[in-house]
């Protein structure tokens, strides 16, 4: 078995990569391209920590073979700012003291932009919902809930195109 | 289908560091040459802020803005022992090691600032924005950015600090149990309100109220996030949590998320606290460890919630829908006394 | 291991791929994957249903056909909203864009719900292997499972008349929560209320999911009300063993079975 | 939430004592790590990449309590990426105890078990190769044969006298400088037993209880010029993991350098050093990098748990609510080895009767051994258990007398220039201040006499 190369998009940046058979896509965004921001958290797409988007859809990266990401557009936490300008979840998060040891963090936001991309405008259930597969041991939750429904009231407050 | 309320209340103590090995921790701390501290530790943010507090720490002693502080930790090359983050202690042993540092690297920085400004250092103040000034003479005042220019560059002085903080080893008394195991006690009350599905033996927690005495709130917003997150973590280890459903039988231990059973967000309670602050004699500005302590009240408060609920007591924990729904089964057969 | 990773863009293509020792089969991957990364499983080779031609929902005349590698979220749509419940207990919303319809019925218990679903629905499966297709009902996919070498291509069942279709799931936490019991059923019942007939599955009482004749037969010719709701859950108490595990006991299970069986089926 | 917790301290009580000006204390300052964990840009201990990176993945015991017959390593071997596999003959000093430091012993606990296996889970062969996934298929290889023995898995089965005893000494105690359990005692329990109004005994017990930090526990061992190792690893205690991995490896503690301080979660399941004696130790027996992380699977049923716990409480009450006699017998499942467990059931002893002022009190805690999962340190160590036993005694207590639960407790609470039965005097108490802040916050009034209490004086 040979490894073979694999493209896709990271973050907006056009990526060929060498990769050996059967590895997992967290393991490439983390070892082959630096983006560390994505955690292993379990292997077993129960904590959520390594949640990406593949084509605008959340994944857990621990499930998902690099091979079958040829082709897709992939966004992770290091693709969730814009010009070094943080996305109204980011800022929310911080405001509302929604992190502790962080480790969770990010995948909590990928997670959450999913919904806000979707439904700008959530009713708490629908944020309750959408971050039920990201478990996080320390804050209870709740500030980080209040940080996504926080983030939204931002956002509805911007202009459209900033958003 | 029936679903009985009920609250019920628990109050705890819970004991800042513990020290039967003895229990110190360091702080080294030097200025950079434009006024910025380096706050040097070997010591482990675990998640809680240690990083944060011990910044606020520092820049109160030493008179700056909490900005120019930078923590520089944990490499055991370059910073000086500490135990460790556990038994609540972190604030406490690395928050007075810090002072008695920060003190000294403020003596420092304020006998340069003397000398630049022609007075005695005891007669100048900080205003913790970066300026070191005369006391009663406004206007006649040197930055900490100057002033440490001024010692790398004028003075050849370090402007720099150790600190060290011992908790000094109990050795227990084994006839009696006399011993001195701790530095000060922190408290709680929480108030539990749950409703009890009486059909399932499911539990629903609705609110946890707290009242925290905890000595100082250094940071009130990261006392808030101990307090939300522990409660949570009780309530958790209330209703839910094992790694072993069947103990003592090791049968189904749980290997992932969905088996290790944690409320998720859809079932959480509303959370609410109070602070009461009666500083500690030995914490920093009196600060008693938090960190523990959250978890621990919430438990006997939702069980004994639950007893008031529906007249049933599990003393097992935890207190899951089979627990519950065979003590009520048994208490159905058998009168109530 | 390393293992391959093949991509067929066909059904005979998978097949092919299939063929040979060690080759699994791999839609959303949610199962398969986690085996691998736990050690439990070292295939030679992976064969992703993904560009297989397997997924997306097609509304017949009188029946849905849903192909096996659709993604559990590709199912919120309009013609299928009587399976929101189903759907919004399926995992998480994360795991509901990889996991598939059709890999759920390989999921070992507790999991699997979708399979209690479709049990009800009196599903049948289309099945492709080396010598050719055919169609199995998904009761006999229980009993009986399919080689090695064949695939699961999509499922089939008819769109159950409005308000007879009923679905619970009683779980330990609200969301995310493998279930305890899961109960689905579509009941019919004449203008007297009695119920003419009915088809009753359960997940959490054997091995994988099952239909419940003992219920049905309890169901049958009664009014439905609480005590005949109840009672087809007695009877379904004690027609089927339940397990332990993690979650819950074989007792609480048996204990409750009543108790949903009369909620999934009257709401209260 | 956080917005408004600052007007949530009440000033008004100890207002004297707090009164006090700080410009940097006392504020909400936002975290000063939060933007880095927003934009994913923290670095925890395994965001670094060491070219040549080998894995561990340990074969475990498949068995509560067995002897070993023989480990054969050929299959694991032969699997392609595997590059070496240790055993305990690999272990310079592989008895040890993690509070050896502090002067706990014995040495009782095999790094990687020798002739025998004492828990299910209990590490007994590492495998390292170039890929984790070689290094799992060939941890799954490597055969064990056992002689199962007669397993210990109740605690109060594992007291018996006639118990298989499964500790080298003979029995399944802890030894507290000669003694079977750790003892603390103030007045004459028995005599007050016979004068009280009710005795109410009850028994409480926990399971063991996993910490799930998100972040599992693991660390990077690196081969540095000078015979030096840096240790890249999420440890809770830099220092404490420095000298026990340095003391097991027998190398110079000048050798190592531990390198950490952001940890993914902790909840004192990071206290135990377990993955940084292996990873080191396969970096000196191969001369390159060694990674060894729990997976989650690990991190659930092998990595310590907080101890369950049994506990009695025995208590004899005044009709007008007054506890005056508190006997209190705590069994601390330790599971198959120390680990913190002895500190943690002195820890339990010390932290009764609660924060009560009992007159007469006996206090009798075992840190008892079984074949299952050796426990540990968790948040709350030694109290979390504790504290459900007695409030829900305390609530016991409060509806056989008819009282109001508040009540009962501020009537109890402990009071400054109290003495705690080990004999250290009671200063800065509050727990009648929380109690009444408690109760007020949800409305619940309190009769003025209650209400005037307080923590500096008796009444």
């Amino acid at each position: 078995m040979r490894s073979s190369f694999v493209s896709f998009t990271l973050n907006g940046e056009e990526k060929e990569l060498l990769i050996a058979p059967g590895q997992r896509l967290v393991d490439v965004l983390r070892e082959q391209c630096g983006a560390m921001g994505t955690r292993n958290g379990c292997g077993q797409g129960g904590c959520g920590a390594c949640t990406v988007h593949v084509d605008a859809v959340p994944m857990l990266s621990c499930l998902v073979l690099a091979e079958l990401a040829e082709g897709c557009d992939i966004l992770t936490i290091e693709g969730a700012a814009r010009d070094r300008t943080l996305h109204a979840l980011q800022e929310a998060f911080v405001a509302e003291a929604a992190t502790q040891c962080g480790f969770c963090t990010a995948g909590m936001i990928m997670a959450a932009k999913a919904l806000l991309d979707r439904d700008p405008a959530p009713q708490r259930e629908a944020v309750v919902e959408a971050l039920s597969g990201n478990v996080c041991r320390c804050t209870g939750y709740e500030p980080i809930i209040a940080a996504v429904l926080a983030a939204a009231a931002m956002l509805a407050r911007l202009p459209a195109a900033a958003a | 289908m029936t679903r009985l309320r009920g609250r019920g209340i628990s109050a705890v103590n819970y004991p800042t560091g513990m020290n039967l090995g003895g229990d110190p921790s360091q702080a080294l701390i030097h200025a950079t040459t434009t006024g910025n501290f380096v706050v040097t530790l070997s010591s482990v943010d675990l998640g809680q802020g240690l990083r944060t507090i011990m910044t606020q720490i520092a820049a109160e002693v030493l008179g700056v803005p909490p900005e120019s502080v930078i923590i520089d930790t944990a490499d055991t090359d370059t910073g000086p022992h500490c135990m460790g983050t556990f038994a609540s202690r972190a604030t406490h042993r690395i928050g007075n090691a810090i002072i008695m540092a920060a003190t000294e690297a403020r003596n420092a920085l304020l006998d340069v600032a003397g000398e630049e400004l022609e007075v005695a250092a005891a007669d100048l103040e900080t205003d913790g924005d970066g300026r070191i000034a005369v006391k009663g003479v406004p206007g006649k005042s040197i930055s900490v950015l100057d002033a440490a220019l001024a010692a790398h560059f004028k003075y050849g002085r370090t402007i720099s600090g150790r600190g060290i903080y011992l908790k000094p080893r109990s050795y227990p008394d084994f006839e009696t149990g006399a011993m001195d195991p701790d530095s000060c006690q922190a408290h709680a009350c929480t108030i539990a309100e749950v409703e009890v599905d009486t059909e399932t033996g499911e539990v629903r927690v609705l609110k946890l109220t707290s009242a925290y005495e905890i000595g100082r709130a250094l940071n009130p917003m990261m006392v808030e996030q101990q307090i939300v997150g522990g409660s949570w973590m009780g309530m958790s280890h209330a209703l839910y949590e094992t790694t072993e459903p069947y103990y003592p039988d090791r049968a189904h231990g749980p290997v992932d998320f969905a088996e290790y059973l944690m409320p998720g967000p859809a079932d959480i309670p509303q959370y609410d606290a109070v602070i009461l602050e009666r500083p500690s004699a030995s914490g920093p500005f009196g600060a008693k460890g938090i960190g523990e302590m959250t978890a621990n009240s919430p438990i006997p408060a939702i069980a004994n919630a639950i007893f008031d609920a529906c007249g049933v007591r599990i003393d097992e924990l935890p207190i899951t829908p089979e627990k519950l729904l065979r003590a009520l089964d048994a208490a159905a057969v058998a009168p109530r006394r | 291991m390393a293992f391959a990773v093949h991509r067929p863009e066909s059904v005979p293509a998978v097949i092919a791929a299939l063929a040979g020792p060690g080759r699994v089969a791999v839609s959303g991957g949610t199962l398969v994957i986690r085996d691998i990364n736990e050690g439990r499983s070292f295939p030679n080779a992976i064969v992703s249903l993904r560009r297989a031609g397997l997924s997306g929902v097609v509304r017949n005349a009188e029946t849905i056909d849903i192909g096996a590698a659709t993604p559990i979220a590709d199912l919120a749509r309009p013609e299928l909203a009587f399976l929101d419940g189903v759907l919004r207990g399926f995992a998480s919303p994360t795991l509901r864009n990889m996991a598939s319809l059709g890999g759920n019925l390989f999921a070992p218990r507790p999991y699997g719900d979708s399979g209690v679903a479709l049990l009800a629905l009196d599903a049948s499966l289309g099945i492709a292997g080396p010598h050719g297709a055919r169609r199995m009902p998904l009761l006999e996919f229980y009993a009986a499972g399919i080689a090695a070498d064949e695939i699961v291509t999509g499922l089939r069942f008819a769109l159950p008349a409005p308000g007879t279709w009923r679905w619970l799931k009683a779980t330990r936490r609200a969301l995310n929560s493998a279930s305890v019991l899961a109960i689905a059923a579509v009941v019919e019942t004449d203008s007297a209320g009695t119920v003419a007939a009915a088809r009753i599955a359960l997940g959490g009482v054997d091995a994988h999911p099952v239909r419940s004749p003992a219920a049905e037969a309890a169901l049958c010719g009664r009014v439905l009300d609480a005590a005949a709701a109840s009672h087809a859950g007695e009877e379904a108490a004690a027609a089927h063993p339940c397990f332990a595990d993690a979650y819950a006991s074989a007792w609480y299970r048996r204990r409750v079975l009543p108790v949903h069986m009369r909620r999934a089926l009257l709401g209260i | 939430m956080s917005a408004d917790i600052t007007a949530r301290i009440r000033e008004d009580i100890f207002a004297a004592e707090r009164a006090g000006v700080f410009r940097a204390v006392g504020r909400a300052l936002p975290r000063i790590d939060a933007r880095a964990h927003v934009s994913g840009s923290t670095r925890y201990y395994a965001d670094r990449s060491f070219p040549g990176l080998l894995h561990v993945v340990m074969a475990r015991s498949e068995r509560h309590h067995a002897l070993i017959g023989g480990i054969d390593l050929s299959a694991a071997e032969a699997v392609k990426g595997v590059v070496r596999i240790l055993t305990h003959k690999d272990v310079p000093n592989n008895w040890y105890t993690i509070l050896k430091l502090i002067g706990m012993g014995p040495d009782e606990e095999p790094v990687l078990a020798e002739d025998r296996v004492l828990y299910r889970g209990e590490p007994v062969a590492a495998v390292l190769a170039e890929t984790a996934d070689a290094a799992r298929e060939a941890a799954g290889k490597v055969r064990i044969a056992y002689e199962d023995l007669p397993a210990v898995l109740d605690i109060e089965a594992a007291m018996l006298t006639d118990a298989s005893a499964i500790k080298p000494h003979g029995s399944n105690l802890f030894i507290y400088d000669g003694r079977d359990h750790f003892h603390v005692h103030c007045g004459d329990t028995e005599a007050a037993f016979c004068e009280v109004e009710h005795i109410l005994e009850h028994s409480y017990q926990s399971s063991p209880i996993e910490h799930a930090p998100v972040e599992t526990t693991g660390a990077i061992a690196v081969p540095e010029p000078n015979g030096r190792y840096s240790i890249h690893s999420n440890t809770q205690a830099a220092f404490f993991t420095l000298d026990n991995a340095a003391l097991i490896l027998g190398v110079p503690f000048r050798h190592l350098r531990v390198i950490g301080g952001t940890v993914g979660g902790g909840f004192g399941g990071k206290v135990d050093v377990i993955v940084e004696p292996i990873a080191v130790l396969g970096a000196m027996r191969t001369g390159r990098p060694v990674k060894y992380a729990f997976s989650r699977e690990e991190e659930m049923q092998v990595s310590s748990p907080r101890a369950a716990e049994r506990i009695r409480i025995k208590d004899g009450v005044m009709a007008d609510g007054r506890i005056i006699a508190r006997d209190v017998r705590i069994l601390v499942d330790a599971g198959a080895y120390s680990r913190h467990s002895p500190y943690g059931t002195i820890k339990a002893a010390a932290h009764m009767p609660g924060p009560y002022t009992v007159p007469n009190v006996t206090i009798n805690a075992w840190c008892v051994y079984t074949n299952r999962t050796p426990s540990s340190a968790m948040r709350g160590f030694g109290v979390t258990i504790g504290d459900f036993a007695v409030e829900v005694q305390m609530d016991r207590i409060a509806r056989l007398l008819g009282r109001d639960p508040f009540e009962l407790r501020l009537q109890n609470a402990y009071r400054d220039g109290e003495m705690k039965p080990h004999r250290k005097k009671v200063e800065g108490a509050a727990l009648v201040e929380v109690v009444q802040a408690a109760a007020e916050r949800i409305g619940h009034s309190l009769p003025p006499e209650y209400r005037a209490m307080s923590s500096s004086r008796k009444g």
